[in-house]
């Protein structure tokens, strides 16, 4: 009967690529598929699960709302007899067929030793969060462990701002607050040219580097026009969504896939 | 003072209330005593209403002593009250809409078995509370459905329906048309021959000399004098209760434009034939300027329908015409645009925005008069307007800012009136406009009918009170069950036939 | 009258009532099994009982609450505190009892919080709920600074995965709410004074209420009930969310509306209420079955709350 | 009376009307400089102000919404919409002017169909904008499938960026709406038809107020003044995100009431809503200055919105 995914959100650049991925290998190996938006609520991604097994699909693919809860569903579709892969945020307590997705701790390592690299390894930094997203807690987590290597860097302040408007405000807020700030990391791309924007607006575009994640087309190109902009660690949410597609068509016709896809981000300068 | 002091059962004594800065009660003292009623005449805002809501537990005193059968008397909620042996049935509406008459009047009391209300006991209770106290009322029904008459005699069923020793009746009278209020003189004629105390409050001077034992006097608060029903006349109470002498109670008719005033003029308003299903049907009459047409009917015939059908408000079939010209108004904007006032029932709900200054209120109607270009408001003007209606019609308010809420009703009243006077309608519609207004507070309103009338205005006077129709209309229009009973006119207007058509022994 | 009769008349007047709301739901139904067959099956009506669940159980709390003319918009962060905290009694070594008893407590204590601010304080519930929305999203945070908590008790867990008597436990535990709360409404005199209150809190005070009390209880009721569905919530899904309940108010509220409460207060039935909970439910799950993408399933859902409304509003305009 | 104790006489009722929550603003702003120095300074005041107009102009519009006893959820999703419309009219090729009228004009018609389902089909504003909220949500997201679109109109990016006569131009927005609405809610006919009607519709319709028609324009002013919020937000953003203003109506209700506005209607002021909104700005910029928490600034913010809604009680109730 077909693919079915359950992708944590559409209002996001990484998982619309992400969809658009999979709809294209879809129609290319020609298997159905249906998508289903959990908008950032398990609840509703478990009731996606189980109408997707009440429809009788073959395969099904779920980038978890979260890790740990997304097991509730792992295990109603494993006891229904549909083997699962997740991509991008990987499951805990429940195995499954196969993950794909970025080594966001690696990510935010890179983050952290391009921030040293541009600051020439000194200077104080902000953060912008997003707490609740275990991914963005891995990349945040590998950006402090590469600042942490270096004694003459800190980091002054960490605020959320999760959507681009809260970002904008949290780093108006922040740059006000600590005027010597000399870098920020963005945990995804939005608030990276949020930072950017507020780093703008302040008038400190000769102090200021940013350094986003995801590295969709919007922060690529404002990295190769905006020299604020220094960088920004790129996903490959095509990439993603293709391989996940073609794990699910080999699942489907039983043949043996590797538990662990992972995807290695790239580094993205201005050209 | 008189009479022995050992059948007192209520004392009060030196009883105060203040509402913040305004002081409501000032020195009161009142002694009730077993199987008499004891009336309570003061003018609005007098403190009448003040006074028993702390009786029942809903206000308490700032200071001064109660005692109910000489033990201090101080409940602190209603339901204290009511067992202590005090019976209240408030003035203003305490009922609930979405409920049905049963609920309402045994709300808390319900018939239950093992715990959960027992609907089949209720309604059987209930039944015969009404039965008992020979309502004429469907207990299932739902409270919204009914009319305001017959929601007072559910709030007297209510308040009547467990054993007191005191019961305490705020204006129960004031919608009630003068058969239902039979069925409530009786009731507490049995209520006194049981020995209860009744604390009675009415502005209607002849069923206060008709059903009074005592009447004590209270002017701004405090205590005037305590009299026995047999010791003074309506003139002498009317005196004590507004500190002057009056000699009418109704003014006389005021002839300035009489020659003008003749039959073959066209009428102000005729109305043809207004049908509206199940309200009322094939309603004809006219109306001449400067005439009052007055409308009698009992409770429920459907003279406010009809009025509210003239208005716009609702449809109906049928012809109205205006000046001779045939119109329909759509909405109350559109009547009011051709000249019609109307003067509603119920002050607190169709009335006034009780939130909002007396200035805003009086002003309502008359806005677009008030309004200038690009829509901005005529601030001064609007307020010499709206201070010159509050002294006209003399009411009592601190400042055109007070809120009209915290007016007493007989101001309230008076602010609608002054609504619709600055509008200058051709033709004003009154309906039941000294609904709780106390005598010297009438007398005013009658006089500014008089005067309306005689400056040319065209008046339809709806009243439940038959003294009021016939000493101020010059014809009267007669409804029974939603058609037209008789005009009648000149030597006809007698109260007997009057009171036939209305009853539909005559037709 | 003979008890046939009696029954006959019962229904009549229940399809009076409901009449407007059980069309739209039964509507909904035919259309959907119609574009998918799968739709009628045991299996999937199962499934709209199991997911609406969490939404039911909070509706039947704030029908109570609306009935008051209040409003209660801190249902949904109380529902994942509920989750938190049963997460942290675990992780503290209690046991399901008393875990369960300890969540509960917390939702009846946010729920009162809500009460005594709202009737002692004299402040609009609708703000006082959105402040406390806030604060408890805020409080659920703290224990595991955002992260989401593991539950590991194979009771709690089971309740939202295991049956009972061939039924989800879920299903029963909502049958069971709802059979409480519809008699506790319907039949005593505490739901009677509701009502009262709701229709009129002056005439309330007239008669002997004590409306503040009365207040503070409902909005205990409305506490107690988000608990349950924290709990129904967080065992379904193994772990407590931080973002759990997220604007579930909403629905909550949309249910209870849906099924005839009104928001002015004094009118609603619990009845109408599931009634209206399995609306949304039935909505969302058969969308899901015809493979809607979901901005267009925000705009149909939108779409039929207006309509289903607005067949019920003319149903009792018509009636009167 | 002179001039000058006419002024004076001005200010001791702005105090007294205004006393309680402009006590709360100034504590706030007290405490935050306090305990940060760089809390009081020209650069960061112009930072609120910026960071609140979005809130503050879509409060103005809900002030009216609310002072006639009504509530319009839908807001932050017409701020997204507004802002999607724009970018498409940029993507179609139309120039700035055309724009912003076409944006303005789809404000005006989202509130339009809010205030025609409440006011014509008699349906509770409440449900109607819950629904509607979903609905206009959902079309944000249909030209881009989800994805912000960018803005390449360097007037409209100008308008979230640039300044005039030094001060920035959003600050010029916002001030100019104040000054409209004040005006408008207080000097005009068409204000007090809206105090009176929120008052008593009743007595309203009976002293000629075509209530319904008033309602209607009411919605469509708050559809406007979100569509203008709309605009900022995306001037300041570069582009419209489908998620963009999410829950900003709780914001905008929360501003409106914290000013004094009553929720039952009637009640209510711009100059309050501007305090209200400023409450909130100054809360949020000062708690990321002091690198507060995510989640203890949710329960701060809750916080200060209970003690000010109650100082302001408390002040009223005192002033009676
Ligand atoms: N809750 C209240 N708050 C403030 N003032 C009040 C309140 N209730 C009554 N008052 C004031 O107390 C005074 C007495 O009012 P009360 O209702 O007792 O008059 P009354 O004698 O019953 O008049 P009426 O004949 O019009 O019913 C009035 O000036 C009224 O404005
Ligand atoms: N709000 C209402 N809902 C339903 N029926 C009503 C309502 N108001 C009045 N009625 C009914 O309409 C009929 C006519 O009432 P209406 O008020 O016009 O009579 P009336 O002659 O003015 O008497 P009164 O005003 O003294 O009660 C009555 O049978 C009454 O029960
Ligand atoms: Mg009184
Ligand atoms: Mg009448």
């Amino acid at each position: 009967e077909g693919i079915g995914a359950s992708l944590l959100t559409q209002q996001h650049p990484f998982y619309i690529e992400l969809a658009d991925a999979m709809k294209a290998e879809a129609k290319e190996k020609n298997v159905a598929l249906e998508v289903a938006i959990a908008n950032q609520d398990l609840n509703k991604q478990l009731a996606d699960v189980e109408d997707f097994i009440v429809k009788g699909v073959d395969v099904i693919v779920i980038s978890p709302v979260d890790s740990q809860g997304v097991r509730a569903a792992i295990e109603k579709a494993e006891k229904a007899g549909i083997k699962v892969i997740t991509v991008d945020v990987p499951a805990n307590g429940a195995t499954v067929t196969s993950h794909i997705g970025t080594d966001n701790f690696t990510g935010g390592v890179k983050a952290g030793e391009l921030m040293a690299k541009v600051l020439e390894n000194k200077g104080k930094v902000a953060v912008i969060d997003y707490p609740t997203v275990q991914s963005v807690v891995n990349r945040v987590n590998g950006f402090k462990e590469a600042i942490a290597k270096h004694p003459e860097m800190e980091i002054v302040a960490i605020q959320t701002g999760i959507t681009r408007a809260e970002a904008l405000a949290a780093a108006q807020n922040m740059l006000q607050a600590n005027p010597d700030i000399t870098g920020i990391f963005g945990f995804g791309d939005d608030a990276a040219l949020a930072a950017a924007v507020a780093v703008k607006a302040a008038g400190l575009e000769s102090q200021v580097k940013v350094i986003g994640f995801d590295g969709m087309k919007e922060a690529r190109d404002a990295v190769d026009t905006n020299p604020v902009m220094v960088g920004v660690i790129q996903q490959f949410p095509d990439q993603m969504g293709k391989q996940a597609v073609d794990t699910a068509v080999k699942v489907a016709a039983g043949e043996q896939v590797p538990a662990e896809q992972p995807i290695v981000p790239g580094v993205y300068t201005a050209k | 003072m008189h009479g022995s002091t050992t059948d007192t059962v209520l004392k009060i004594s030196n009883v105060t209330k203040s509402f913040g800065q305004i002081a409501a009660l000032k020195s009161m003292r009142l002694d009730v005593r077993r199987g008499r009623v004891h009336t309570l005449l003061g003018e609005n805002g007098a403190g009448k209403s003040t006074l028993m809501k702390i009786l029942a537990g809903v206000h308490s005193a700032t200071s001064g002593d109660i005692t109910l059968d000489n033990q201090p008397y101080r409940p602190t909620n209603p339901q204290q009250a009511a067992a202590l042996g005090l019976a209240i049935v408030f003035q203003e509406l305490s009922l609930c809409n979405n409920l049905t008459v049963a609920e309402n009047i045994l709300a808390t009391r319900e018939p239950r078995k093992f715990g959960f209300i027992n609907d089949k006991a209720l309604v059987a209770r209930a039944r015969s509370i009404v039965a008992e106290l020979g309502l004429p009322i469907d207990v299932t029904e739902k409270v919204g459905n009914l009319s305001i008459a017959q929601r007072q005699l559910v709030e007297i069923a209510k308040g009547l329906s467990h054993e007191a020793k005191v019961v305490i009746l705020d204006e129960p009278t004031s919608s009630l048309s003068d058969s239902e209020a039979e069925i409530l003189f009786d009731i507490i004629g049995r209520l006194k021959s049981r020995g209860v105390a009744v604390i009675y409050i009415s502005h209607r001077m002849e069923e206060i000399m008709r059903l009074s034992d005592d009447i004590t006097v209270i002017r701004d608060g405090e205590y005037v004098s305590t009299h026995d029903r047999n010791d003074v006349t309506i003139e002498a109470l009317i005196a004590l209760m507004v500190g002057r002498r009056m000699e009418e109670i109704y003014p006389p008719p005021i002839h300035v434009r009489s020659t003008e005033i003749t039959s073959d003029q066209p009428p102000v308003l005729a109305v043809e034939r207004l049908t509206r299903d199940e309200e009322f049907a094939d309603i004809s009459f006219t109306v001449g300027a400067g005439e009052i047409l007055g409308f009698f009917g009992l409770v429920g015939s459907g003279r406010s329908e009809v009025m509210n059908a003239l208005f716009g408000m609702k449809n109906a079939s049928g012809t109205v015409r205006l000046d001779g010209k045939e119109v329909r108004f759509r909405s109350p904007a559109e009547a009011i645009a051709r000249g019609i006032g109307f003067v509603t029932e119920n002050r607190k709900e169709e009335g006034l925005v009780l939130g909002h200054s007396v200035e805003w209120n009086i002003s309502m109607a008359a806005l677009p008069d008030f309004t200038g270009p690009f829509g901005f408001t005529r601030g001064s003007a609007e307020r010499k307007a709206a201070a010159a209606e509050v002294g006209r019609l003399a009411i009592k308010t601190r400042s055109l800012d007070t809120p009209a809420g915290s007016l007493s009703g007989g101001n309230q009243q008076k602010i609608v009136l002054a609504k619709w006077l600055l509008t200058r309608p051709k033709v004003l519609i009154l309906d039941e406009p000294t609904r709780g207004v106390d005598v010297g507070a009438k007398f005013e309103i009658y006089k500014i009918i008089r005067q309306l009338a005689a400056e040319g205005t065209a008046i339809l006077l709806i009243s439940s009170e038959l003294p009021e129709v016939l000493g101020m209309s010059d014809r009267v229009v007669v409804m029974h069950e939603g058609v037209l009973g008789a005009t009648l006119a000149g030597t006809d207007l007698t109260p007997e036939t009057i009171m036939a058509h209305a009853t539909g022994f005559q037709s | 009258m003979t008890q046939q009769t009696a029954a006959q008349a019962a229904l009549v007047r229940a399809l009076k009532q409901y009449g407007g709301i059980f069309l739209s739901l039964v509507m909904l139904c035919v259309i959907f099994s119609f574009l998918n067959p799968r739709f009628m099956s045991v299996v999937n009506f199962m499934n709209i009982l199991q997911q609406v669940a969490v939404i039911a159980i909070a509706a039947f709390g704030m029908t109570w609450v609306i009935l008051l003319g209040e409003i209660d918009l801190s249902v949904g962060s109380i529902i994942a505190v509920a989750g938190m905290v049963g997460a942290q009694c675990f992780a503290f070594g209690l046991g399901f009892g008393p875990a369960l008893a300890v969540t509960i407590v917390a939702g009846a204590l946010m729920g009162m919080l809500n009460g005594v601010l709202t009737a002692k304080l004299l402040l609009p519930s609708f703000i006082v709920t959105v402040a406390t929305m806030g604060i408890y999203r805020g409080l659920v945070s703290l224990p595991t600074n955002g992260a989401p908590a593991m539950i590991d008790n194979a009771t709690w867990t089971a309740i939202g995965t295991e049956s009972f008597l061939r039924l989800p436990t879920i299903i029963w535990v909502v049958a069971v709410l709802f059979v409480i709360n519809q008699i506790v409404l319907s039949k005593t005199s505490f739901g009677r004074r509701a009502y009262l209150t709701g229709g009129n809190r002056e005439a309330a005070v007239y008669s002997g209420i004590k409306v503040d009390r009365l207040k503070i209880i409902i909005f205990m009721i409305s506490g107690v009930m988000a608990a349950i569905s924290g709990v129904l919530l967080s065992s379904r899904l193994f772990s407590a969310q931080t973002n759990a309940g997220m604007s579930y108010e909403l629905d909550a509220i949309a249910a209870a509306v849906l099924g005839g409460t009104s928001l002015a207060g004094g009118v609603g039935t619990m009845v109408g209420t599931l009634i209206g909970a399995l609306i949304i439910g039935v909505m969302n799950n058969g969308m899901n079955m015809l493979s809607i993408p979901y901005f267009y399933q925000l705009i149909v859902k939108g779409l039929v709350i207006l309509v289903a409304v607005w067949l019920d509003v003319r149903a009792k305009q018509a009636k009167r």
